[in-house]
């Protein structure tokens, strides 16, 4: 990273173009234009019902959706979340999606599906997770859907990390944990992306975000309103004023 | 000039498939046949007919189709108990005359039926094991349809009369996929043969438990088409007996009238349809001649003239016997023509 | 119920918005009433099935205020139906009550019935009540073929007088059609205020959330069994209008068959929706005799005809109707 | 009673409860992978013992090589209603009865079309081992159940072992929770979902194969048999073939008793009524977990 | 003080683990507690626990000095005590108003009948609802999206909807399970705003919060918990100094 003031210019891993999606006749998405290159932490906030999650949901080929969407300067398929997936896009969606019926263990086994067979790499991310994760470990044979809010979030990351992931996206992945755990988070893909990961982080605490990221994307109804770079936010009233600007 | 119709509610789907088809295959030969040799009272024939699925809503809604958008003429209909009943007083009021391959609706002066009464099948096979076998004790296996129900009734009463003992009588469903117990139960209580009444393929899961049971008992069928016992006496061989109606065993039956009349059925019927089993179909033919003869007799073809006509009729030779009808007998077959048979190398034969 | 997919599916059919303008749902209304139009002008056997479908649409009507507004399953309606149906049938036969009265004892015996059958069945959830459900219209049946005594087994009970009160019966089928329409359009009425009021909110509640429902004092229990008895008692109703229509009543009216075809009808007409029963009774009714003409190839073309509208209006006809003019006032 | 009556019975209640229980099994697998309950099960059975029928005796194939033929030929028809009838309903994200609805619909067809290709007559296989049955004193044990009891027991153990440990039978289970969640993990949950039906349409075929030879197979025997599997797999606590797999059993040896005890008018309301008191004390079925 | 609602000594067991372990506190009848702890630290089987949706191992629970301990949720919902779920619960195919009219079930009467033939008292009721219902979403800031069937709002709102629905039963005390999250700063701190009025209406609040800020804004009394047992509670000041609460849950 240099110095402040100028937004740097990383060779993007994934770039989105001119992204578009509706639910029925509510156009959620006007055009976004995002970049995440290697080693960067971009940061997309907004206000309740801004259209973040629906930003990650279309880049995954969740939900319907029109523009580009190019990973490693190739295109994603617009309607493909597994492929996607399988390329190294990953995301920790909003509302965690555990698989509740089933252990622990089998969640995190299943986030590392691409990888088949292979136990020796299968040991060597589950013990990743465990460090990050420690109270994981313990539980390893509980049923996932009975775990309190903040642990089910632990998996919930655990899992996603278990795919060894080449573009991070989640969706608040804060939300319910105790401000420690947050705080353990937050520098866990803080140091992902300085090891070269590129992560996208859609957060509501605005600070902790800010405080990591490299750049962040101001959203407002479905449009972006300004691309900030964190270094030149002095105060918490500067970054209100972007919101409703 | 017009045709003269014929109205069919058949069961072609559900669980009087087989024997409604057959029925209404029948009634089409007879129609045929007919109309080539110029119709009845120089006036031809058509058929109408129309699935009602073994249903008893659906046979309301088919005979009032064929009642008001096909206007049909005569109903010649299939052995749906229940829908018969059900629409009977429908038809009643549209004065249209019913001859059926079931039992009698209620109290519907309109309906009469070819099938003969419900003992014929069950005193046959008493008088078989009395005259020709040891068996004294038996079991009785019937279906819950009313015609069952009607012989399981007749067989428990006149059982006595041939020295014979119902020692056990079980129910079973249509579709049961296991009779073994209720087969293991008759068997423990000594019986020597087993007396089925009902129709479709439990006569061949009865055949399959028998063996697997390893059982020593006889099975006798009441009548039904050939093409289901033909795997079933390739299970049990010459321990499977059936009720067989004449047209089924032809060839071994005395000469007579009744041979001559199935003749006159059995020549277009197999120029038609080959080897298919002739038992039902037959009766189907005799219905819709005996309308001919009601329409001739009477010289109408009014609805109310063709009914009191068909009262009338006495001493007619059809496939399945001789009917004598009359203002209060509407179940024309009066003598029991049936014999027992079974199938030995493949060949349908008279038991001996 | 659990894993479905469709918890995720965003419109609500119709429920969501009261201030728009109905054209969509207008046009199933009127179809509906053009179609029974017809058959009160041409009776003939038009007449017969739309009869038919009419007291479909009571049952169905019964069955969308369990199913639709309170979001429970249950395969075991035809049992309630039966139970009319046959209480109807014998009173009026061997012991010669005059219809109405007939009915209202069945109306009795439906509810007190559904009341004992619904007290410890109704804890069950998902696949569990389904199967509870199903278990009980499949007993009801197996017991109408059974006791003979009473039910003359599959000979059926027949001669059961028509509809009538005192000297007025209806017979001719446009009396008998225009009862019956008079009947369903009572119970369209009924249903859209129950929707509108205190109880149907009840009912909504228990539909989204039995936990939320219960922090917010609703006592989801009764509410499930207030919802199991409205949808007994109609359907109780259908079961006796079924045998004095017809005149006869055997056990079949009421077997499986029976609940599959409701199934099929508060599905194709759109869950939930006032016009669904009705709708969807008449297409499902007439839907056969479109392809009667096909012989063989009859149920053939029903079951591919069945796929095809499931597939391209999931939620209904009128559900797809409501969602239209959700998007015109958009 | 005749104690040889009663053990003789038993082993009837055993033998065909085992095939309600392999017909449950079917249905445990689409559940497992996608939360649908496929009430064309039915159908696949029918087409086991139907096609394994009609390659013997109209190409007379051998009947090993009949069976598999058929159990193929299920499959693919499992393939072709997931393609055309379920997973256009699955991507509109349709009701769970309306996908119910539509398999039913997919039953008629099947049905009609078995009807329209062969006929409306019942049709039997030979058993597998065509020789007098065991004889344990009084009471007579056939091959063909033997035969059906293994294959069941060898079929559970399969599954309940590609369910557990296997990554694609966890898979499959993850499509079943949260068919959304389970792409994001990368899982091809359409690929899943093809699987499921074309293997649970396979076992029903096996079990259409086994239980022919102990009765007969016409076009419209699926719906009863349907109907006798959906209640083993429920009484299992739905979704464990082990427990359907029980449950069809305890459904089989209920029945026969009823048909001893009270004879067989009441088999049925005997069975049905014991389910139902079961589903009141165990409100989530045999193995299934009580909350 | 008095106590609207007293915890004492409740426990509660799943398998070996002891996810609630003796605990007892009151909560006033006025002002606003907040209970506080780590992630797994009982929180919510506390919550689960005081509002009937699981029953105690141990213990008891009383609600203006009445035993209610074995008590179904709706029954406490009857006597006055209202909660949120940490994964909102909303009746999805409902409006906005629609979901909060159903909240004041309680406190209203009509079941068949009256929906049938809508008698003059019925109308008024229904008037009112939908009047009250406009007040009380405009207090959480939704008069906006009213009309919008809940499934559809964004998840923030979804949290506001919940509680505005809780509010219409009129608790005596209204138990908050995370009620901030997923809230930006500024729609936190408007929820503060929301949570103070509430309690100075006179309805007591308990509510769990990771939000420091909020809870220390906001809240009283903070009662601490970590591995299911208590460790502190006193006024946030107090709280936020202590020695064990620095290690366990603040860092
Ligand atoms: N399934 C849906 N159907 C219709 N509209 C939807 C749907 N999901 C979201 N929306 C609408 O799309 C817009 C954006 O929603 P989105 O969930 O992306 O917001 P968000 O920025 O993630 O908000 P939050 O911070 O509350 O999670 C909102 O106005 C919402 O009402
Ligand atoms: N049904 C259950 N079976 C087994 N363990 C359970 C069950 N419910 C909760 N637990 C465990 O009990 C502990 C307390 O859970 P609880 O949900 O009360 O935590 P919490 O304090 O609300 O945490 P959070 O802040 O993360 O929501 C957790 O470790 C959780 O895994
Ligand atoms: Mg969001
Ligand atoms: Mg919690």
């Amino acid at each position: 990273m240099t110095a402040a003031g100028t937004l740097e210019v990383v060779p993007p891993v994934l770039d989105v173009r001119g992204l578009t999606a509706r639910y029925g006749h509510v156009e959620a998405l006007k055009g976004v234009d995002l970049t995440a290159g290697r080693g960067e932490l971009v940061a997309v906030l907004g206000p309740n019902g801004a259209g973040k999650s629906t930003l990650l949901r279309a880049i995954m080929g969740l939900i319907p959706n029109q523009g580009e969407v190019r990973f490693l300067d190739k295109s994603l398929p617009r309607r493909d979340p597994a492929g996607a997936a399988n390329k190294g896009v990953v995301l920790v969606p909003e509302g965690r999606g555990i698989f509740g019926p089933m252990t622990v263990l089998e969640n995190l086994e299943l986030g590392a599906f691409a990888i088949g067979r292979d136990k020796a790499e299968m040991e060597r991310r589950l013990n990743r997770v465990f460090e990050l994760f420690p109270r994981v470990k313990e539980r390893l044979k509980q049923v996932a859907g009975s775990m309190s809010g903040g642990e089910q979030q632990m998996v919930a990351v655990g899992r996603a990390m278990m795919s060894d992931p080449k573009v991070l996206l989640l969706d608040e992945p804060s939300l319910g944990l105790a401000p420690r755990v947050t705080g353990e988070i937050l520098d866990t893909l803080g140091a992902l992306s300085a090891s070269g990961l590129p992560v996208v982080l859609v957060e509501q605490k605005a600070p902790l975000a800010l405080k990591l990221a490299c750049r962040a994307y101001l959203l407002s109804l479905g449009r972006i309103v300004a691309t900030i770079n964190p270094r030149e936010v002095k105060s918490h009233d500067e970054l209100a004023q972007y919101y409703f600007a | 000039q017009e045709t003269y119709k014929i109205g069919i509610s058949a069961g072609l789907t559900g669980y009087a498939a087989t024997v409604d088809r057959a029925w209404s295959d029948g009634v089409q030969t007879a129609v045929d046949v007919l109309n080539e040799k110029g119709g009845v009272m120089g006036r031809k024939l058509e058929v109408v007919i129309e699935d009602n699925r073994s249903n008893p809503q659906e046979a309301v809604t088919v005979y009032r189709k064929m009642v008001s958008s096909d206007q049909v003429n005569l109903f010649s209909s299939g052995c749906v108990s229940a829908g018969n009943a059900a629409a009977a007083p429908m038809v009643a009021k549209s004065e249209i005359p019913m001859i059926l391959c079931s039992i009698l609706p209620k109290d519907v002066e309109w309906a009469f039926t070819t099938l003969p009464p419900a003992g014929f099948e069950i005193e046959k096979r008493f008088e078989y094991l009395r005259d020709k076998t040891q068996i004294r004790k038996v079991g009785v296996l019937h279906d819950p349809t009313p015609y069952a129900l009607l012989q399981k009734d007749v067989a428990q009463k006149v059982a006595a009369k041939y020295g014979i003992e119902v020692v056990s009588t079980e129910a079973y469903k249509q579709e049961d996929a296991d009779l073994s117990v209720q087969l293991s139960k008759m068997q423990s209580a000594g019986a020597g043969a087993v007396m089925k009444i009902g129709l479709g393929g439990t006569t061949l899961t009865a055949a399959k438990n028998l063996k697997q049971l390893d059982s020593p008992m006889l099975l006798l069928t009441s009548l039904e088409d050939l093409a289901v016992f033909k795997p079933v006496a390739e299970v049990l061989g010459d321990k499977f007996f059936f009720v067989a109606s004449p047209s089924q065993v032809f060839e071994a039956y005395p000469d007579g009238p009744l041979k001559t009349a199935i003749g006159q059925f059995l020549d277009p019927w197999k120029k038609k349809f080959g080897d298919r089993d002739p038992n039902w179909a037959s009766r189907g033919w005799d219905s819709v001649m005996l309308a001919a003869k009601a329409i001739e007799t009477g010289k109408s073809f009014e609805g109310q003239a063709v009914r009191e006509n068909l009262e009338k009729i006495t001493g007619f030779q059809g496939t399945t016997g001789v009917y004598d009808m009359s203002p209060t007998q509407h179940q024309g077959i009066s003598s029991n023509p049936f014999v027992v048979a079974q199938i030995i190398d493949g060949q349908v034969r008279i038991a001996q | 119920m659990t894993n479905s997919p469709s918890t995720t599916s965003p419109e609500a059919p119709g429920l969501a918005r009261p201030h728009t303008r109905h054209f969509g749902s207008a046009a199933v209304w009127a179809l509906s009433a053009a179609i029974i139009g017809y058959a009160l002008v041409f009776g003939g056997y038009m007449a017969t099935i739309v009869a038919f479908a009419l007291i479909y649409a009571v049952f169905v009507s019964g069955l969308n205020v369990f199913m639709g507004l309170t979001a429970q399953v249950s395969f075991g309606q035809s049992a309630f139906a039966a139970i009319g149906g046959y209480t109807s049938a014998v009173l009026t036969t061997t012991y010669e009550w005059a219809p109405l009265p007939g009915m209202v004892a069945g109306l009795v015996f439906a509810l007190v019935a559904a009341f004992l059958i619904g007290f410890p069945t109704l804890r069950l959830k998902g696949h569990y009540l389904a199967m509870a459900t199903l278990a009980i219209g499949l007993i009801t049946y197996e017991i109408a073929v059974e006791w003979e005594s009473v039910t003359q087994g599959y000979l059926g009970i027949s001669g059961i007088p028509p509809l009538g009160i005192g000297p007025f019966e209806a017979v001719s089928d446009r009396a008998i059609l225009s009862v019956l329409s008079v009947i369903v359009v009572i119970l369209a009425f009924a249903v859209t205020r129950i929707r509108r009021s205190r109880l149907g909110r009840a009912f909504s509640a228990v539909a989204g959330s039995e936990e939320a429902a219960g922090a917010l004092g609703i006592n989801v229990s009764r509410y499930k069994l207030v919802s199991f008895l409205i949808a007994a008692a109609i359907a109780s109703l259908s079961g006796s209008l079924f045998v004095h229509v017809v005149g006869y009543v055997s056990p079949e009216v009421f077997g499986l068959h029976m609940v599959i075809l409701a199934f099929t009808m508060v599905y194709i007409g759109g869950l939930g929706t006032v016009a669904g029963p009705l709708i969807g009774a008449l297409i499902i009714s007439i839907l056969p005799e479109v392809f009667r003409g096909m012989k063989d190839y009859q149920d053939l073309a029903y079951g591919v005809t069945m796929i095809l509208i499931l597939i391209y209006a999931p939620k209904g006809i009128a559900g797809v109707a409501g969602a239209l003019d959700a998007r015109r006032s958009a | 009673m005749d104690l040889n009556l009663v053990l003789q019975s038993l082993i009837s209640g055993i033998s065909i409860g085992c095939v309600y229980g392999l017909i449950g099994i079917g249905f445990c697998v689409i559940y497992n992978a996608s939360g649908i309950v496929n009430f064309a099960q039915g159908a696949f059975v029918m087409i086991g013992g139907m096609a394994t029928y009609v390659l013997m005796t109209d190409y007379n194939l051998p009947y090993a090589v009949a069976a598999i033929c058929a159990i193929l030929l299920a499959g693919i028809v499992g393939a072709v209603v997931e393609r055309l009838v379920v997973r256009p309903l699955w991507d509109r994200n349709a009701a769970m009865f309306v996908m119910i609805l539509a398999t039913l619909a997919a039953q008629i067809v099947i049905e009609r079309l078995a009807y329209i290709l062969v006929d409306d007559q019942p049709k039997t296989l030979p058993p597998f081992t065509d020789i007098a049955p065991i004889r344990l004193g009084g009471i007579a044990v056939n091959y063909q159940s033997l035969w059906i009891v293994g294959c069941s027991v060898l079929i559970i153990l399969a599954l309940n072992s590609f369910f557990r440990s296997t990554r694609t039978g966890k898979a499959m289970r993850a499509v079943s929770i949260n068919a959304e969640a389970a792409a994001l993990q990368g899982i091809p949950v359409s690929r899943m979902l093809t699987l499921a039906f074309v293997l649970s349409a396979m076992l029903g075929a096996v079990a259409g194969i086994l239980l022919t030879p102990t009765q007969y197979t016409a076009f419209n025997m699926g719906v009863p048999f349907a109907i006798s599997g959906f209640i083993a797999a429920i009484i299992g606590g739905f979704g464990k073939p082990l427990g359907a797999f029980i449950g069809g059993i305890a459904l089989g040896v209920i029945q026969s008793m009823a048909i001893l005890g009270l004879g067989a008018g009441f088999k049925n309301v005997a069975a049905l009524s014991l389910l139902l008191l079961f589903l009141f004390f165990r409100p989530s079925g045999l193995l299934g977990s009580t909350r | 003080m008095t106590a609207i609602l007293e915890v004492t000594k409740a426990t509660r067991r799943f398998g070996g683990l002891v996810a609630v372990n003796d605990v007892s506190f009151k909560v006033s009848s006025t002002g606003v507690t907040a209970v506080i702890g780590p992630n797994g630290a009982g929180k919510t089987t506390l919550f689960n626990i005081i509002s009937g949706s699981i029953p105690p191992s141990e213990g008891a629970i009383l609600l203006a000095g009445e035993d209610v301990t074995a008590l179904k949720p709706e029954a406490k919902a009857a006597r006055g005590l209202v909660r949120t779920f940490q994964l909102v619960k909303l009746f999805q195919d409902l409006t906005a108003t629609e979901n909060v009219k159903v909240g004041f079930h309680l406190k209203s009467r009509g079941g068949l009948l009256a929906a049938l033939f809508q008698p003059a008292w019925a109308k008024q009721a229904e008037r009112d609802a939908e009047e009250k219902a406009a007040a009380l979403l405009d207090l959480v800031g939704l008069s906006k999206v009213a009309r919008t069937s809940a499934s559809v709002l964004p998840y923030g709102q979804q949290r506001l909807l919940e509680i505005a629905r809780a509010l219409a039963a009129e608790p005596r005390i209204l138990l908050l399970d995370e009620p901030a999250a997923g809230l930006n700063a500024e729609e936190s701190e408007r929820l503060a705003k929301t949570i103070r009025r509430i309690a100075a209406d006179g309805t007591a609040v308990l509510l769990i919060e990771h939000d420091m800020k909020l809870v220390m804004d906001i809240a009283d009394e903070v009662v601490v918990l970590d591995y299911g047992r208590k460790i502190a509670q006193g006024t946030p000041e107090a709280v936020k100094k202590d020695p064990a609460v620095l290690a366990a849950y603040l860092g």
